[in-house]
């Protein structure tokens, strides 16, 4: 089982976001759960939302508590949220951001963590250039799949386009190829200096 | 549809419970007795044929109304309406012009040909009638009715007695009284006019009659002795009247005095403008309140130029000089004499001060109590003697035709009795039905509608009628300002108020039951029923 | 029998029945076949306004409907005086479900019908006093502004009566209640209070609203009769007296609601979409004191200390309601004419 | 066809191929996405014939929904917490009119404090409304339990409330087979009311019932939840020939054989259960879980069966009785009260408190070593609970503990699980 949390704001897509990546998964053939952890339905308030993919049925209820993967949407909530209780030593880190985690002011934190699997990238900017709207998490997910390699970019494409339809399916997947494609680069770059 | 236990329930269920235990006190449907009908003279049913005038059935009203008095179109127009001054409608806006209504289905039977009822299986039993006036005719119909024969008599060439010879033609058309007795010959009555009944136990005897009713009427005027220079110029009214009916007019001069307070007064008054006479004046001892005639009588002599000298009397009759002296009233309403005098310019004086009855013809019959010139009766209409009825203005009682068409009815129920061997009884009498029972609420707000009258200038000349009939739509609006006092009309009020249905309504006039297996008794019918026909009565407990 | 031309009944419009009137005129509450929607055998006191009513309206309606009817009842005297197991008194389709939810219900019957294709079924929904105005105006209300179509009848008798007789929104100021006694300075119900729902109603835009009183059949069944042929919410307020919390005697039920029309306290008239379109003018202008003193709820306004104050206070609220809906007509003693004419 | 769908939404498009003719909306979280998808498809007309109305509270929507039944229409709506609370009157109506109503109940608690997460403290306050209760485990079972819902309320002329936990599962995404509309008509005949308002046959319908037939009124209805015991498993079978999956039954054993210690549990967190079973069979305790699909009616035998290996039974409920403890568990004892076994009531996940496996399988370890106190509380905060009693304590102007206790936690945004 591979579980992930996503964290955001409400208005980002954050359920969304786990929604699709579990749409994802069950287009690869696997069973899938995606569920938020809710608050009431207000914009800009902290949302979490999970999802887990599994080749066996899923029956646990309980949030993700210990994650293999966490996606943040919404830097700013670094310093409000544990945003990264639970990450399985093994696990990722995909964090919206134009920053560096240094520049996050996070670099000493992720001594335990495989460095090649803390990624920041740009999802909103991807968003921007192709939406012409912040809603990065079609992005985060095309990096996502880039990052863990859990999913295939193919399935996102499906899983996006099933989601939005049209010109707009068309552009979140664009900007998740994008985000893919960035986060393949930046994790090149992660093994070539892990490696150097 | 197998119904879910209790919640769920079949229609009509409710019926098993039988909620008339729940009373203490029951509804009946009850028949008061209309106070128009308690002042008819002449018996009638006025809120019964009322009601059958109503929706417009006239020949049903018209036979309810001959039940009881064969002369509608008659009494439509000479008849004092009782019934209307004791209608509870004027205590609500002004009284249901009854007679009109009357008038107007007496016109109508008259213009459609309705008959009478029939003449009853022949009892075999003989009945003399003296006299033909209005007793005498109504009596003549309920024998005939009764299976009686009747033998009728007067001493006049024409039937219709005072009818005829006192009411002048303005006020009662010859043509409408020729009609109505012609209806009642046509029953079958050996009629012998002209001839004068000299001896009742002669005549009795000799025609071997079972019965005997007497309605010689009042025709003898009564004379006051007043010095008068010319006697010739003085006359009584039932002469002067009864000469005009017969065509044969006396000279009255251009200035006429009429001395008297009676309707015959003024009808001399009004006949003799109609005869010529510009100034005709009654002179009368009292004042208009104290007037025996009827107001709308005055009225309409008034209305033609008839003048009144009030609390005046005569003192003489000097030529063409009328003395008179003033009157004035004690604390008891009597006039008494002032010695003030006035002169009167007179070319005639008829004096109307009352009518004799001539009852010779009961010299040889010791056992007819007379007293005071009429006869006296029992209820019955039967005088002392028996066998011999009486009624009419020959028996002590005012003298309306109204009151003798009544007294014809009684005597004829009288003599029914009698010739049958049985007792006389009089129908029970309902409890009146009192304006406070009647629920005002429900009659629409209506006036009564007013007869047309002749423009004066024109009754002023001529002796047609004064006053007009009702058209149909008029007739049929007066007849529906009558409040049904006391008996069920049939306005299902009753049927709709209850609150538990429990009032049955029968059908058009099989009127309402009461079922009392659910009626609790709450009395809202009784309080809502607009004309009183609902009593409410302790249960027996 | 004839047809006349003659305009003038006898007894006109203000009784039941009426030989006279052609036969489309005459009432339905006339017909020896009415349907008798509530039937003999209910529970209801003595001179109950609200068993009569019923059958008034219902009955009307039966016949608008020609027979395509079902009743809503909310919980109250009606519901209880008409079905206690074993036994009910309607021979209609009829539910109770609750106290408060009539209109709700009668809702869901009408989306059934329509549902089920049978559009020709209508839906009345009754309720008294505290069904409407108090504990199911939420659901009134919210039947309004969707535009049901459910004609919405309220049984008007001032009061919880069947609790025992106490305050409502709908009781009149000054009248004794079992939670507003006779007693104190003020006695009775407070002034100023209570929710007048006709107005209420007319502010939702709502097809029709009218209000009647068992005192005037024909009214009340003309206002029936035009509820029916018209769709969407409706709203009908008849006002019912009770002999038991009134304190009235039982057979002046009829009259008590007569009067409470002719002082002007309880206004009769029509409005289509908010607005109205007619009053029933007073016949007989009366003083309140006329229907105040022959009520037991307004005893203490009355005798030794009587106190002429309040009366006065209660005329003027009369006065105010013949000034705001124009309820004296010259032309209304002839009404009776005028209604055959029309 | 498995398509990877919201809960609501699979509950939504199985409803509407139950061919609900009268469907009422009154929004209240969690339930809303329920409703609003069919409000689309009726207005789209893909759900058609049916009135789809927008009550003015949940008050309504169970009238609305009383008036469409007793009419004979097929009538659905869906509530939670607080709009059940306010129904409530007409829940119990609809029950004791008998009239065939299916309601899903997104589960969430009730306030104060308000509190919009899951727990069944509003089922358990119907518990006693005469509504069938059937609980959902997962999504599949939730839309599976509405076409057997129909079926059972009409048979039976019972309303039945589809339980489904709240978030949990109405939020959730996961892969639900939606049953297919041939497949739901076969499965579900056309509403045949046992009672109806018809002009042309008239009954009166919720008559008032005295002293002398009420008692018998309500064993009636007694009764027939005891017919729902027999129906629930049989058309359990019937639906999985037809649609070839279990759902729905009584009550469904895990691992129980064999087993020392039985959880019973309701709903959505038998999953997580399950999963903490086996991390303890893993451990070599024998552990097993049943979970109760019929909450109302109750299987008794059916429990008692199930729990009949067990010498120890742990209810671990959603809900609890305010001074007195489990309520579940109160039923499940009922059931055991002499099986010999002892009875552990564990209240968990009240007000979307996240329920972990990790302390499911601490609170079982517990359990096997006989620790486990009569009533316990999962995962409470122990040092809150003392602040606030020493606050309370020191002042009578303590003021109010959910914000004291907020207050000591910190930012609310804090919170993951």
């Amino acid at each position: 089982m591979f579980q992930v949390r996503i964290h955001g704001r409400g208005g980002q897509g954050v359920v969304s976001a786990a929604e699709i990546l579990s749409v994802a998964a069950f287009a690869e053939g696997r069973h899938a759960q995606a569920f938020p952890s809710f608050g009431s339905e207000r914009m800009g308030a902290p949302v979490v939302s999970f999802c887990r993919m599994d080749d066996r049925p899923i029956r646990t209820r309980e949030p993700v508590m210990e994650a293999d993967a966490i996606i943040v949407q919404d830097v700013t909530l670094i310093h409000q949220v544990d945003l990264f209780a639970g990450l399985s030593p093994e696990g990722y880190l995909l964090v919206n951001t134009s920053r560096s985690f240094d520049e996050l002011g996070l670099g000493e934190f992720f001594g335990e963590f495989h460095r090649d699997r803390l990624v920041t990238c740009p999802a909103t900017e991807f968003a921007l250039e192709e939406l012409g709207r912040p809603l990065p998490n079609a992005a985060l997910l095309g990096g996502f799949a880039a990052l863990t390699r859990e999913i295939t970019l193919d399935a996102i494409d499906t899983a996006v386009r099933e989601r939005f339809a049209g010109a707009v399916g068309e552009r979140n997947a664009a900007a998740a190829t994008a985000a893919y494609r960035f986060v393949t680069l930046a994790e090149e770059e992660l093994v070539r200096a892990a490696t150097n | 549809m197998e119904l879910p236990f209790a919640i769920t329930l079949d229609v009509g269920s409710s019926h098993a419970n039988r909620t008339g235990s729940w009373r203490v006190e029951r509804p009946i449907y009850v028949d008061r007795l209309p106070p128009c009908n308690d002042a008819c003279p002449a018996g009638e049913n006025i809120q019964r044929w009322l009601y059958q005038a109503e929706p417009g059935d006239y020949e049903m009203a018209w036979r309810q109304l001959v039940e009881d008095n064969p002369f509608p179109a008659v009494m439509g127009r000479i008849c004092y309406h009782l019934c209307e001054t004791a209608c509870n409608r004027a205590q609500l806006d002004e009284a249901v012009g009854i007679n009109a209504v009357e008038r107007f289905l007496g016109d109508l039977a008259i213009e459609r040909g309705w008959s009478l009822p029939p003449a009853g299986a022949e009892s075999g039993k003989r009945v003399l009638v003296v006299g033909a006036g209005p007793a005498g005719l109504s009596a003549t119909y309920h024998l005939r009715r009764l299976g009686h024969q009747v033998r009728l008599v007067d001493s006049a060439p024409k039937l219709g007695g005072m009818m005829r010879f006192g009411i002048p033609a303005y006020r009662l058309p010859r043509a409408v009284l020729d009609a109505e007795i012609t209806r009642i010959v046509a029953l079958g009555v050996d009629v012998e006019l002209g001839h004068t009944v000299q001896d009742i136990e002669v005549e009795r005897n000799d025609g071997g009659f079972d019965a005997v009713f007497l309605a010689v009427g009042a025709q003898l005027g009564r004379r006051v002795e007043i010095p008068a220079g010319d006697s010739s110029r003085v006359l009584d009214a039932v002469s002067l009247l009864h000469r005009v009916a017969e065509d044969d007019p006396p000279l009255l001069g251009r200035r006429v005095v009429v001395y008297g307070g009676g309707d015959t007064a003024l009808d001399a008054a009004r006949t003799a403008r109609r005869l010529g006479a510009t100034d005709a004046v009654v002179v009368y001892r009292r004042n208009r309140e104290r007037m025996p005639a009827h107001g709308d009588q005055l009225e309409e002599a008034l209305v033609e130029g008839v003048t009144v000298r009030w609390l005046s009397t005569l003192s003489r009759f000097d030529g063409d000089r009328l003395v008179l002296e003033k009157m004035r009233l004690n604390d008891e309403g009597f006039p008494e004499p002032t010695g003030e005098i006035e002169e009167l310019d007179a070319d005639s004086l008829v004096l109307a001060v009352g009518q004799d009855t001539d009852l010779s013809l009961l010299d040889h019959a010791p056992d007819v109590a007379v007293d005071d010139g009429v006869v006296e009766v029992l209820p019955t209409m039967m005088t002392g003697e028996s066998g011999v009825f009486a009624g009419g203005d020959s028996v002590p009682s005012e003298r309306t035709a109204t009151v003798a068409i009544g007294h014809g009815k009684r005597a004829a129920r009288g003599i029914d009795a009698f010739v049958s061997g049985r007792a006389a009884v009089n129908a029970d009498r309902h409890e009146l039905a009192t304006f406070d029972r009647v629920n005002t609420w429900y009659y629409s707000d209506a006036q009564r509608t007013r007869r047309p009258e002749l423009e004066r200038a024109r009754r002023q000349s001529t002796f047609d009628e004064v006053v007009g009939g009702l058209t149909e739509e008029n007739a049929l609006f007066e007849a529906r300002r009558c409040l049904s006092c006391g008996n069920c009309f049939e306005c299902d009020n009753c049927f709709g108020v209850c609150p538990d249905n429990a009032v049955i309504k029968l059908g058009p006039s099989l009127r309402y039951e009461f079922d009392y297996d659910f009626c609790k008794g709450c009395g809202i019918c009784v309080q809502e029923c607009p004309c009183g026909a609902i009593d409410m009565v302790p249960e027996r407990i | 029998m004839t047809t006349q031309p003659v305009r003038f009944y006898q007894v006109g419009s203000f009784a039941v029945g009426n030989r006279l009137l052609p036969d489309d005129d005459r009432t339905v509450q006339s017909d020896q076949n009415r349907t008798n929607s509530l039937d003999s055998g209910h529970r209801a006191c003595q001179g109950c306004g609200e068993a009569l009513g019923a059958r008034y309206a219902l009955d009307a309606a039966m016949r608008a409907t020609g027979g395509r009817l079902v009743a809503v009842n909310a919980t109250g005297c009606l519901e209880v005086f008409s079905t206690p197991y074993p036994e009910t008194s309607w021979r209609i389709p009829w539910l109770h479900s609750l106290f408060g939810n009539a209109p709700a219900v009668a809702t869901g019957v009408a989306a059934a019908m329509k549902v089920k294709g049978k559009g020709d079924v209508r839906v009345v929904a009754q309720a008294g006093d505290g069904g409407t105005v108090d504990i199911g105006f939420g659901c009134l209300s919210g039947m309004f502004e969707r535009n049901d179509d459910v004609l919405f009848i309220c049984y008007d008798n001032q009061a919880y009566m069947n609790t025992g007789v106490q305050r409502s929104g709908a009781t009149p100021p000054a009248a004794r209640t079992a939670t507003t006694e006779a007693v104190g300075p003020e006695p009775g119900n407070v002034f100023g209070q209570g929710k007048d729902l006709p107005r209420l109603a007319m502010a939702h835009d709502i097809r029709y609203v009218a209000t009647a009183t068992v005192a005037d059949l024909h009214d009340l069944e003309e206002k029936v009769e035009r509820a029916m042929q018209l769709h969407g919410a409706r709203y009908l307020h008849i006002l019912v007296p009770c002999p038991l919390g009134w304190g009235s005697a039982p057979n002046d039920t009829i009259l008590v609601a007569r009067l409470a029309k002719e002082t002007g306290l309880f206004p009769v008239f029509e409005a289509e979409y908010g607005k109205v379109t007619a009053v029933s003018p007073i016949r007989h202008r009366t003083p309140v004191e006329d229907y105040l003193s022959i009520q037991r709820r307004y005893a203490h306004l009355f005798g030794e200390h009587s106190r002429t104050d309040i009366i006065a206070r209660i005329q003027a609220i009369a006065d105010q309601n013949i000034a705001t809906y124009g309820l004296i007509d010259d032309e209304a003693d002839s009404r009776g004419q005028k209604e055959v004419t029309a | 066809m498995l398509r990877q769908i919201e809960g609501s939404r699979a509950v939504a498009e199985t409803v509407a191929r139950c061919r609900p003719e009268v469907v009422c909306a009154y929004p209240i979280s969690p339930q809303t996405h329920i409703i609003e998808a069919i409000g689309a498809m009726v207005k789209a007309g893909t759900l058609s014939p049916c009135e789809f109305i927008n009550v003015e509270s949940e008050f309504a929507a169970m009238s609305v929904s009383i008036g469409a039944s007793a009419a004979g229409a097929r009538a659905f709506t869906a509530t939670a917490s607080q709009g059940l609370l306010f129904m409530i009157e007409a829940v119990y109506n609809a029950a004791g009119l008998g009239l065939p109503i299916v309601m899903t109940l997104a589960n969430r608690a009730i306030g104060a404090p308000i509190n919009i997460w899951n727990d069944h403290s509003d089922a358990m306050a119907v518990r006693d409304s005469g509504w069938i209760q059937l609980f959902a485990e997962t999504n599949q079972e939730a839309a599976d339990l509405h076409v057997q819902a129909f079926r059972l309320a009409e048979e039976l002329s019972v309303p039945v409330m589809v339980c489904m936990d709240g978030f949990i599962l109405t939020h959730a995404v996961e892969g639900v087979d939606v049953p297919e509309q041939s497949d739901v008509d076969a499965f579900l005949p056309p509403y045949e009311p046992r009672q109806v308002l018809d002009p042309d046959d008239p009954v009166s319908i919720g008559a008032m019932v005295g002293p002398e037939a009420f008692e018998e009124v309500r064993y009636l209805a007694h009764l027939r939840h005891l017919d729902a015991l027999e129906r629930i498993p049989s058309l359990a079978a019937a639906f999985a020939e037809a649609f070839g999956r279990q759902s729905g039954g009584l009550v469904r054993p895990y691992r129980t054989e064999d087993a020392e210690t039985i959880v019973v549990a309701l709903g959505s967190v038998l999953g997580t259960i399950k999963d903490a079973v086996d991390g303890r069979r893993d451990a070599g305790e024998r552990v097993g879980v049943v979970g109760i699909t019929s909450f109302r009616p109750f299987p008794l035998d059916a429990v008692r069966d199930a729990l009949s290996g067990a010498r120890r039974v742990v209810v671990v409920e959603k809900a609890f009785s305010v001074g007195f403890g489990g309520v579940l568990s109160t039923d499940v004892a009922m059931a055991t009260h002499d099986a010999g076994c002892s009875l552990r009531t564990v209240v968990a996940g009240l007000g979307g408190r996240a329920i972990t496996r990790r302390s499911l399988e601490e609170m079982l370890a517990a359990a096997s070593r006989d620790e486990l106190d009569s009533v316990t509380f999962l995962d409470l905060d122990h040092g809150i609970i003392e602040r606030e009693r020493a606050r309370m304590g020191a002042t009578r102007r303590s003021g109010p503990s959910a914000e004291n206790v907020l207050r000591d936690l910190g930012t609310v945004a804090s919170w993951i699980g």
